[in-house]
Formats: C-alpha cells, structure tokens, sequence
C-alpha cells in the first residue's frame, strides 16, 4: 500500500487525486469529496476558515491509512486536506481509495473520513454573517 | 521547568495567541498541566472537550511532561 | 433530487461527472470509479468488451437512483457507464452522489453500484490471450 | 403469432444473431417461449441463468406475450 498525505493552502485538484491513485491493478476506487455547504443547521454560512497542527495532523494521517490497510486489502489511499479561508462550493477534503475490488475501496474510504473527523488536529471555523464560531468546540 | 504550549482553533482564542509560556515543576505529568492551565485559562473548562498533545501525539493525563517536548492544547477537532 | 444517467461509448470524464453532481447545498460527494483490471484471477486481461440493451439498461438504472433516494437523502445522482472496447486502466462505469450529510452520499453510492451489478443489462466480455469469456454467464 | 428477440451478451453467441424470429402461439407465455427456446438452442441451459425481458422490464413466467412486444433475452449480466 502506498499513500499520498497532504495539508495545502491551495484549491485541492480532484483529477490529479484520481490520477494518483489510479492503477493496473486496481478494480475499483472511492473517493469522498467534502465541500463547503452553504448553511448549517438552516442558518447561512458565509465562509469556513480551517488550520491545522500540520505535523501532528500528518502524523495521524498516516495512522489512519495505516489502519485502514490493515483491515482491507487497499493499494494506494491518499489524503489532501485544505487549510485557509474557503468560500461556499469549495473542497476541504479529497480522500481517494483504490483496491482490486469495490468493497475493500468503500470500506477504507468511509473508515478514512470518519476517523480523520474524530482524531485529526484540524479545525473548521464557521463565518456567519452576524459572527462565527469554531465548529463542535462548545457542548 | 519553562515549557511552550502551542494553542489552536479556539484554544488560540482563550490562551490569547498562538503558544503560551508556562512555569511547571520538573516531571509534571499532562494532568498538572491541565490543572494549571484550567486555573489561569478557566474557559478551557467550558470546552466540549479537549486533549493535550505531547511531541504530536495525543497524550494520557499520567504521562510526564519533559523540557524541550512539544506541548499542544487540541480542542475537539472538525476537520474534513 | 437530479439524476443524470448516460450510456456512452466515449471515454467517460471524471472531473465534468463530479462537477455536476457538486452544489452549494452539498456537504459531501462520494464517487465510484470502476477500471479495468490488468488481470482476473491471476490471468491476464487484455481488453474487455462492454455491451449494453441502452433502453432497458436505462430504465433499470432509472429505477435504482429512485430507490435510492427513495432510502437516503440524496441530492444529485449521476450513473455513466461506458460501452464498447475498454483497455487496462480505462473507466467503465463512474457514479457520483451528492448529500448535505457524507453518510447519504456513502450508502446510496454503494447501493447505487452493488445494485447495477446485478439488474442493469450490460454485459462484460473479458478478452484473455488465449481466449475470451462472457463474464458471469456460466456456473 | 411471429415474435422477434433480442439476444445480448453470452445469448447472441448461442442464438447466433443479436434477434431471431419465431413462431409462437397467440398469449403464449415467458415460460412457454423460455421452453421453445430451449428446445431450440439447448445451450441455453448451460447458463448460471437467464431472464426474459418484455418491453424493457423483467418478466415474470406467468406473463403473456403480445404480437408487438420488444422481447430480449437476459443472460446473468456483468456490468460495472
């Protein structure tokens, strides 16, 4: 299994990800892409501003796809996650999964996005038009 | 001892900028750092939650804190 | 909820796929990229051959978006799927799924993929070196 | 009554033709044209299986044929 883990202040380019993951052997690939919705619970939003620990933030990347190839046979996984100010429509996140069969390809994935929500050190900051606030930081 | 506590999302806002400098006896474990900081920081304790990474893993409350590791303040996290 | 299903026997395009199904409303995008396999139970593949009953093909495809949306909330569903002669490494089928929540995008995107693979009329001829082989039609 | 079928797939190799015709009683059903078709092309049965198609919907056995149907013939499909 080989991966490509990065934390970029650019627009994340779905293709180039695709391609990258992209191979001979591979039967099938699954890529979630995250993008900026326009509300949150009914409520407009104008812009989200995510940081990152980028050493730790890799570092649990790289736990992450580990894990996810111990428990399915995948060949390439790669993580792109954006950090900076992203307007409504853009994407903050590009996970992309290919294994020689679909199943071990959705598995990874899912199990990819659900865990990098729980563990990894990035932060999403919700700009309304009358405030903002750091997205699940307050009970 | 002196260590550095880097601070992000909103942990930045509470400690007021990006890292702090703290005074911690020698051998301090996660937890008196916790303590200390809920003293001086009290809306740390309004958090959700939050965690205490130490060199850029997630750290247990018993483990000890040493001089030159890299200490940071993890709110709950909301990436992807 | 939109649905765009195609028929092609064109090269399928990935990045104008997941660009129509993306909106502003859309939190999260999950996407399946079937390629073609250089090999089928250890033998060596070297081309397959796609052929598709088109109006039928698209009823039933059709028929598996509703359901479908029918189960999760989706908000764009697209199936294009490719016909004709298909070299290692091309693209045979891509379906793209938007949702305001990942979890909708995951599971109808999965449905959608599992389920073509057994009702929808297109049929798959893998060409080995030695021979070729209608896959699935014999015991 | 004359009907055409449609063969895709493994069923045109057997059939020998993307359609043929063939003479059927009037109402005769998808299990009678299945049987016919067996009779004619008895490889037909070596396969995992294969379903009838009426008018671009499975069919079931009981269902009657009609003159002006578009009939196909199914073979285990593989797409994706």
């Amino acid at each position: 299994m080989t991966s490509d883990i990065q934390i970029s202040s650019k627009p994340l380019n779905i293709q180039s990800a695709i391609d990258w993951v992209m191979s001979p052997e591979s039967g099938g690939i699954d890529v979630f892409i995250g993008t900026v919705r326009n509300s949150t619970k009914g409520k407009p939003v104008i812009r989200l501003e995510f940081e990152a620990y980028e050493p730790m933030a890799i570092a649990e990347m790289e736990k992450i796809v580990k894990q996810a190839s111990d428990k399915w046979p995948v060949q390439k996984a790669l993580i792109h996650h954006r950090i900076g100010v992203l307007e409504v429509g853009e994407i903050p996140v590009i996970i992309a999964v290919s294994a020689a069969h679909r199943a071990a390809a959705f598995d990874a994935c899912r199990y990819i996005i659900d865990t990098l929500k729980q563990t990894v050190p990035i932060w999403k900051k919700e700009v309304f038009e009358d405030g903002e606030v750091w997205v699940a930081a307050h009970p | 001892m002196k260590i550095k506590i880097l601070a992000f999302g909103v942990a930045k806002d509470i400690l007021g900028g990006t890292s702090v400098n703290l005074e911690l006896i020698n051998d301090a474990t996660v937890y008196n750092l916790q303590y200390l900081l809920e003293q001086q920081y009290p809306r740390l304790k309004q958090l959700s939650s939050y965690m205490v990474a130490v060199n850029n893993e997630y750290a247990l409350p018993g483990d000890s804190l040493h001089e030159r590791d890299e200490i940071a303040i993890i709110p709950p996290v909301s990436g992807g």
